[in-house]
């Protein structure tokens, strides 16, 4: 089994947990990132809920100890073709690996909060992204946070909206919401923090303590509703507009600062993947696994293999448990061969 | 015996003079303050109390008891009644026995008030007298019994669980220098009375330290360093008194015979109330029996005795906040040596607190016209559950299962939502507004055309009985109505193996005074099995609506230690018969099965 | 104010306008009663309530008024409280109820003003 | 507020507008309420740009404002819809343009119900021959009178007269838009910059040198509403809508407004009487409105039309401060006389807020 290849498409949290479980059975997987860094979003945020943990700390034991791997950046897969049970794998560098498995830990990309146009994100200054808001927490940085008064978070931003195109929920913008209400709170601690939400789904171990905190500790005020109408005052404030649901009546507000939880979707590629592979979309974008319950890291094509959220939304944990179940799922595989 | 200083006087007096004639016009015009406190109605039947023979011997019996003896604690604790009572017995025959001796011996120095407290100063002792001797012996005697009841006090502030105590007052600065100057008083007087035994005589005590001071004191300028220093410590605690804990041994004089007056506490921190606040020594038995205690260390700072310290401090907002914290579960009322009503008080200070709305119930009004109750058909017997048994269904099932098996007729008062008895407005010092819904109740009780009213929830049953007026109609608790049914066989309950530890809710037990009847009527159904503190002892179970500030964690600490003295013998269930006692204790338990009264009754039938 | 009846006139807005209201009371509240804050909406204080059976008391949607600055009428409503202590027994995040409702009569007063003020 | 983020919206939401050839038909109300802008419009479109526009004497009603007061059914419109289709049909034209924003939403309406349902638009094409004994053909393209000025604005203003800027200080005038609610917020697709961020009015504005203002309440309806307006007791409702329009403006101290809607035109312009006559207020200043502009009247402004001709006079809010402000040349005394040159009825003077 020592020589057979597994090439992991993606360098993120799940490919890098999957490529070390597999490196530690013995084996030497192949890890392609398109990027030039491993890490996938992990790179792009400050810190992780319920715990706070920096994002890096994590990173980096991820990537401490990558000997037996055999990892490159820069490296976009451009087309995946099958010879009987020998699959080649050709990347932007120009290389071509031979597989007989390939690992698909693509991911997910962040909703266009663009396309959430009454928002006004990108037309506004002061509406944010939780991407922009996790930058501002890693650098301290940003040039229309300055005291702000009053701070919105509006969830399901690109989630549970059929209007563009996703019913689904993504799962962690709501604890990702108060985290960071809770985070810019003790930034600015005289601001008042509200988070407009749908509902609020803190199913997690230890997220109603993270809720009940920023209640009680941070003092966030919670309106059941969504932010439906964005607008520019003079002062470059914004004027919100939502219903609070449970008090029956429609709300007015001015807002300093406007963040847009947005959530999780395919990438554009994950189609051009699955053609190319003739493996199965769900309705909702992401790969389908084999089945909902037993078989979920693999595809409907056989020796390609499925992990962390490019099977959709999922947390951190659910991902590097994902990636775990895959390696010793392609182990089995292998072996079975 | 014969005077030694001709003129009768020396400046060492002067400290015990002062403080002695502060103390003395301090109590006057608080007596008079106090007067104009009290109506006239009170007022009148305070002075006419004093007039009375039987009130007059009352009045001396219970001041020589409490006061002096303190009868009551003796059979509390025995170690703190001997300790308490030596100093103050001691104390009070110290002081008679000075005023015998002066009268004895110089009768025209009686009307000096430090005469027959530094008598052996003035006096020379010439020969031995048998009448000289006794009394020195008794004086001496009653130094040393005093003498060993400081040494008790200092040894409690050491090791308080000697005395049974698990806590003890924390005292203030005043009460410090107070305490600590009355127990200088004795040793010094011991001192003094030892410099001048060998003049002025003295007797097992006093010589043998004359003895030992002269062997290596000389000099007769200490004699009247002592002097001083007795004085001084006199003075200091005169002085200090009024507004130490001390002032109860003045106030206690005046509560006694207006308690015995029969007076009642009307204003939270004024007239009889104030005599009562006063009145308080700060002994500590109420912070021990104070559930309060069992929700954490700092809650036990919420009993009575520092309720009546922040009062007397005028400290409104650590008073309020103390008398919003209470379980008003009546227990420290219950042990206090004074009697100290601070759950009136407490009430009282709630109902001071300004409220920007007030109630409105107007609406009863159309619930209670359009027929709660129909009055076709009348029945002997209307059964009230209450609000909080909607909490606990069990308790009105059971109820009317056991009314069904003994054949009684009877209707539901609230089949569909109560009006609430307003016990709990009461509680939270708005009784002026409970007002609307006694009228809305007690025009529901009479329309049904009811004789009896049982009552599951001993609060709505404290309630009922203290401040409706239903005018034939009985009303008893279920615990007492069941006992009934069972004594006139009425009712068979089944014997059953159950060891059975009752729970007495604070609002029928030392509410109302019920202890016996649900204990009878439990054991027909099983066997009881004794609790470490019941009846008038029981724990508050810390669900009571008499707190209003107390958090949810604070009370399932109560819960918890409530379950834990229920639980100490054993017992395979605990029974209550209160529908928030079911429910606070059945959420600490996790090992006995906690049931209401008419459950177990039920089971057994 | 109205010079000329033209048989119709503007009608008041029914949204709440958040920073308008005045929000000292609220702070006042939160400052003697924490436990406001905990409230999750869930509606067990006002399905119970004792009151609310016979008339329009809602504490959930008053403390949730309150938080916005609208008081009037949520108050009001309040007045109905027979301070029973049912809500207190159900409250899933351990809200002392009664003494909110307490410490709400004594901070606010219907007739100050209190809804788009 | 980002330009790039605004420009990136507005290139994603362009929509084709022919270039020539163009049968024009009227709006029910804006002849009534501002009767000179369309005859102007055509003016402007066929003598000041050179462009071919016709327009039949035999169009009707599309049939909006009944069909939105529930008074006809949807066929029943349509059917008219098909009977003003072919009548473009018949008269060689392909590409419709519309002068009232409903009409345009109903066009897109009809367009699009054929399209999803076809067996509508069969059903309607037979109800046209049983009643008429007419045919039409979809017109290749359908846009609104105001999307042919954005259009031609760069032309427009290339011939400009007097620009939308103050005339002695030079600084461009500050306006706001109003673009009618069925213009674009029912099919977003169909609107130039969708409906978020509307750019067929504020493109023109800039296009003229004037200086497009966004305010919070942008997107708001001006209040008119069919039926809401139409029944007396809610026009409370109506007007409310209006006063919360005009309020969000006013801290910007906007120097007109310009809308693409007839009616909206109408009652942002009465509205500010009435909103005066109930609570005392006026919104650009003591006894000042803010005019209101229809964008052919705008247009006729820059291109240097006389006030009066461009009908001016039949606005509640008075134009006068405008006009000095833009340096446009006017005899008040002329105002109110009629085509023909003799006197019109001049209109009772209100008494707190200026119209004339």
């Amino acid at each position: 089994m020592i020589n057979k290849n597994i090439v992991i498409v993606g360098g993120g949290p799940a490919g890098l947990e999957a490529a070390r479980t597999l490196r530690n059975a013995g084996l030497t997987p192949i890890l392609l990132e398109g990027s030039d860094r491993l890490g996938g979003h992990l790179l792009e945020w400050d810190s992780l809920f319920p715990s706070n943990q920096k994002a890096s700390e994590v990173l980096e034991s991820l990537t401490a100890d990558l000997e037996g791997i055999k990892w490159f950046t820069n490296s976009k897969v451009e087309e995946i073709s099958r010879i009987k049970d020998i699959y080649l794998v050709r990347t932007s560098s120009g290389y071509t690996f031979q597989a007989n498995a390939v690992l698909l830990t693509t991911g997910f990309s962040l909703f266009n909060a663009t396309l959430k146009q009454e928002l006004g994100y990108g037309i506004y200054d002061r509406v944010i992204t939780n991407a922009d808001m996790e930058r501002y927490f890693a650098t301290g940085e940003h040039p229309c946070i300055h005291e702000p008064k009053t701070i919105g978070f509006v969830h399901c931003v690109g989630s549970r909206d059929e209007k563009i195109c996703n019913r689904a929920c993504s799962k962690v913008c709501c604890a990702t919401a108060i985290k960071q209400a809770c985070h810019i709170k003790e930034k600015f601690p005289l601001a008042q923090v509200y988070c407009f939400y749908m509902d609020l789904r803190m199913f997690g171990r230890g997220w109603e303590d993270m809720y009940y905190n920023a209640q009680t500790k941070y003092g966030i005020r919670f309106v059941r509703g969504r932010v439906c109408e964005v607008s520019e005052g003079m002062d470059a404030t914004l004027n919100i507009k939502a219903e609070d649901t449970l008090l029956g009546k429609p709300i007015r507000m001015k807002m300093d600062l406007l963040v847009l939880m947005s959530g999780i979707r395919p990438r554009k590629d994950t189609e051009d993947i699955a053609s190319n592979l003739h493996i199965e979309l769900g309705t909702d974008g992401f790969y389908s696994p084999r089945d909902p319950f037993i078989r979920t890291n693999e595809s409907s094509n056989e020796g390609i293999f499925l992990a962390g959220t490019c099977t959709g939304p999922a947390t951190l944990p659910e991902t590097f448990s994902s990636a775990r179940s895959a390696a010793a799922r392609i182990i089995e595989y292998l072996e079975s061969k | 015996m014969r005077e030694r200083l001709l003129s009768g006087f020396d400046p060492f007096v002067l400290p015990f003079m002062i403080g002695m004639c502060f103390v003395l016009l301090y109590c006057l015009v608080a007596f008079v303050r106090l007067m104009g406190q009290l109506s006239r109605k009170e007022r009148r039947r305070f002075f006419r109390s004093l007039f009375i023979p039987k009130n007059i011997a009352r009045n001396v019996r219970d001041i020589f008891c409490d006061c002096l003896l303190h009868v009551k604690l003796w059979k509390r604790n025995p170690r703190l009644g001997y300790m308490h009572s030596s100093i103050a017995f001691g104390w009070f025959m110290i002081i008679l026995l000075g005023h015998i001796e002066t009268f004895l011996f110089v009768p025209h120095r009686a009307g000096l008030f430090y005469y027959p407290i530094f008598f052996r100063y003035f006096m020379v002792m010439e020969g031995t007298e048998l009448k000289g001797s006794l009394l020195f012996f008794l004086m001496d005697f009653f130094l040393a019994v005093i003498l060993s009841g400081i040494a008790l006090a200092v040894y409690k502030r050491i090791h308080r669980a000697f005395f049974g105590m698990r806590r003890t007052t924390r005292l203030s600065l005043i009460d410090l220098i107070g305490l600590y100057s009355l127990w200088a008083i004795f040793p010094l007087r011991w001192i003094a009375e030892g410099f001048t035994a060998n003049v002025a005589g003295g007797s097992f005590m006093t010589i043998p330290i004359n003895w030992l001071l002269r062997s290596f004191m000389s000099n007769p300028e200490n004699i009247t360093a002592a002097w001083w220093a007795y004085s001084i410590a006199l003075g200091t605690f005169m002085c200090v008194l009024p507004y130490s804990r001390y002032m109860h041994i003045p106030a206690e004089m005046i509560l006694i015979p207006m308690r015995n007056a029969g007076l009642k506490v009307r204003a939270a921190r004024r007239g009889f109330a104030l005599v009562q606040i006063k009145s308080c020594p700060g002994c500590g038995v109420c912070i021990d029996a104070c559930p309060m205690g069992l929700a954490g260390k700092k809650n036990s700072m919420d009993a009575s005795a520092y309720l009546a310290r922040q009062i007397r401090r005028n400290n409104q907002k650590n008073y309020r906040d103390i008398a919003d914290k209470c379980l008003m579960c009546g227990k420290c009322k219950a042990v206090c040596q004074v009697q100290f009503d601070s759950i009136s008080v407490r009430r009282l200070i709630r109902e001071a607190v300004p409220y920007k709305l007030a109630h409105d119930y107007s609406y009863l009004s159309s619930y209670v016209e359009s027929g709660a109750v129909s009055a076709e058909n009348p029945v002997e017997v209307l059964y009230y559950a209450g609000c909080m048994s909607a909490q606990t269904p069990v308790i009105p099932r059971s109820v009317q299962r056991l009314l069904d098996t003994a054949n009684i007729s009877y209707k539901l008062m609230d089949p569909d939502g109560s009006i609430c008895c307003g016990r709990p407005l009461i509680l939270a010092g708005r009784s002026s507004q409970a007002r609307e819904l006694i009228r809305s109740n007690t025009r529901i009780i009479h329309s049904s055309g009811c004789k009896i009213l049982i009552v599951s929830c001993p609060i709505c049953y404290r309630m009922f009985r203290e401040e409706y007026k239903l005018k034939g109609v009985q009303v008893l608790h279920y615990t007492e109505y069941f006992d009934m049914l069972i004594k006139e066989g009425r009712l068979a309950v089944r014997q059953g193996e159950e060891r059975i530890a009752y729970h007495d809710p604070c609002e029928l037990g030392r509410g109302c005074g019920i202890y016996n009847a649900p204990r009878r009527a439990l054991s027909a159904a099983g066997s009881l099995v004794p609790v470490p503190k019941e009846k008038v002892e029981s724990i508050c179970c810390g669900g009571s609506l008499g707190s209003l500030t107390l958090s949810y964690q604070e009370r399932s600490r109560i819960a918890v230690g409530s379950l834990k003295n229920l639980t100490a013998n054993g017992p395979d269930l605990v029974v209550t018969a209160c529908p928030l006692c079911l429910k606070t204790l059945a959420d600490a338990s996790d090992s006995t099965p906690v049931k209401d009264f008419a459950q177990v009754l039920c089971e057994h039938t | 104010m109205i010079i000329t009846d033209f048989g119709y006139c503007l009608a008041p807005s029914n949204a709440v306008k958040v920073d308008k209201t005045t929000d000292w009371r609220f702070e006042k509240l939160c400052a003697l009663e924490s436990d406001v804050l905990k409230c999750i909406g869930c509606g067990s204080c006002t399905a119970v309530c004792s009151a609310g059976h016979f008339s329009q008391m809602n504490l959930r949607q008053c403390i949730l008024s309150l938080s916005r600055g609208q008081w009037e009428k949520s108050v009001r409503s309040l007045s109905r409280c027979m301070l029973c202590g049912k809500c207190l027994m159900v409250c899933p995040r351990g809200i002392n109820t009664r003494h909110l409702i307490l410490s709400i009569c004594r901070i606010y007063c219907p007739g100050e003003g209190g809804s788009n003020a | 507020m980002k330009f790039s983020g605004i420009q990136k919206i507005w290139s994603e939401w362009e929509k084709e507008i022919p270039d020539d050839h163009w049968f024009y038909v009227r709006s029910c109300i804006r002849q009534n309420f501002f009767p000179a802008s369309e005859r102007r419009y055509l003016d402007i479109v066929r003598g000041n740009l050179g462009r071919d526009i016709f327009e039949h004497p035999e169009h009707t009603t599309c049939g909006g404002i009944a069909y939105h007061n529930e008074c006809i059914p949807q066929l029943t419109q349509m059917t008219i819809v098909g009977r003003q289709f072919s009548i473009m049909t018949e008269s060689g034209y392909s590409n419709y343009v519309c002068s009232c924003v409903t009409s345009f939403g109903l066009y897109c309406e009809a367009l699009n119900t054929w399209k999803e349902h076809p067996e509508i638009e069969a059903m309607v094409r037979e109800k046209l021959w049983e009643s008429c004994h007419r045919e039409f053909e979809i017109p290749k393209s359908l846009v609104h009178a105001s999307d042919l000025i954005y259009h031609l604005r760069h032309e427009i203003g290339a011939k400009a007269v007097h620009k939308l800027t103050n005339a002695n200080t030079g600084e461009p005038l500050r306006v706001v838009d109003h673009v009618g609610c069925h213009y674009a917020k029912m099919f977003p697709t169909k609107g130039v910059g969708g409906a978020e961020y509307p750019h067929v009015l504020s493109g023109m504005v800039e296009a003229w040198g004037g200086e497009s203002i966004d305010y919070p309440e942008r997107r708001h309806c001006c209040g008119y509403g069919f039926r809401q307006y139409h029944i007396k007791e809610n026009r409370g409702y109506c007007v409310s809508n209006t006063h919360k329009k005009l309020e969000s403006m006013e801290p910007y101290h906007p120097d007109f407004i310009i809308t693409n809607c007839p009616g909206c035109a109408y009652f942002l312009d009465r509205w500010q009487y009435v909103i005066a006559h109930q609570t005392r207020h006026t919104y650009g200043g003591p006894g000042q409105g803010i005019p209101v502009l229809t964008f052919e009247e705008a247009a006729g402004l820059v291109l240097g039309y006389d006030p009066w001709d461009l009908g001016l006079q039949m606005h509640q809010v008075a134009v006068e401060p405008l006009l000095d402000k833009m340096g446009v040349p006017y005899d008040p005394a002329k105002k109110y006389l009629g085509t023909n040159g003799k006197a019109i009825p001049r209109p009772e003077l209100p008494s707190i807020i200026r119209c004339c």
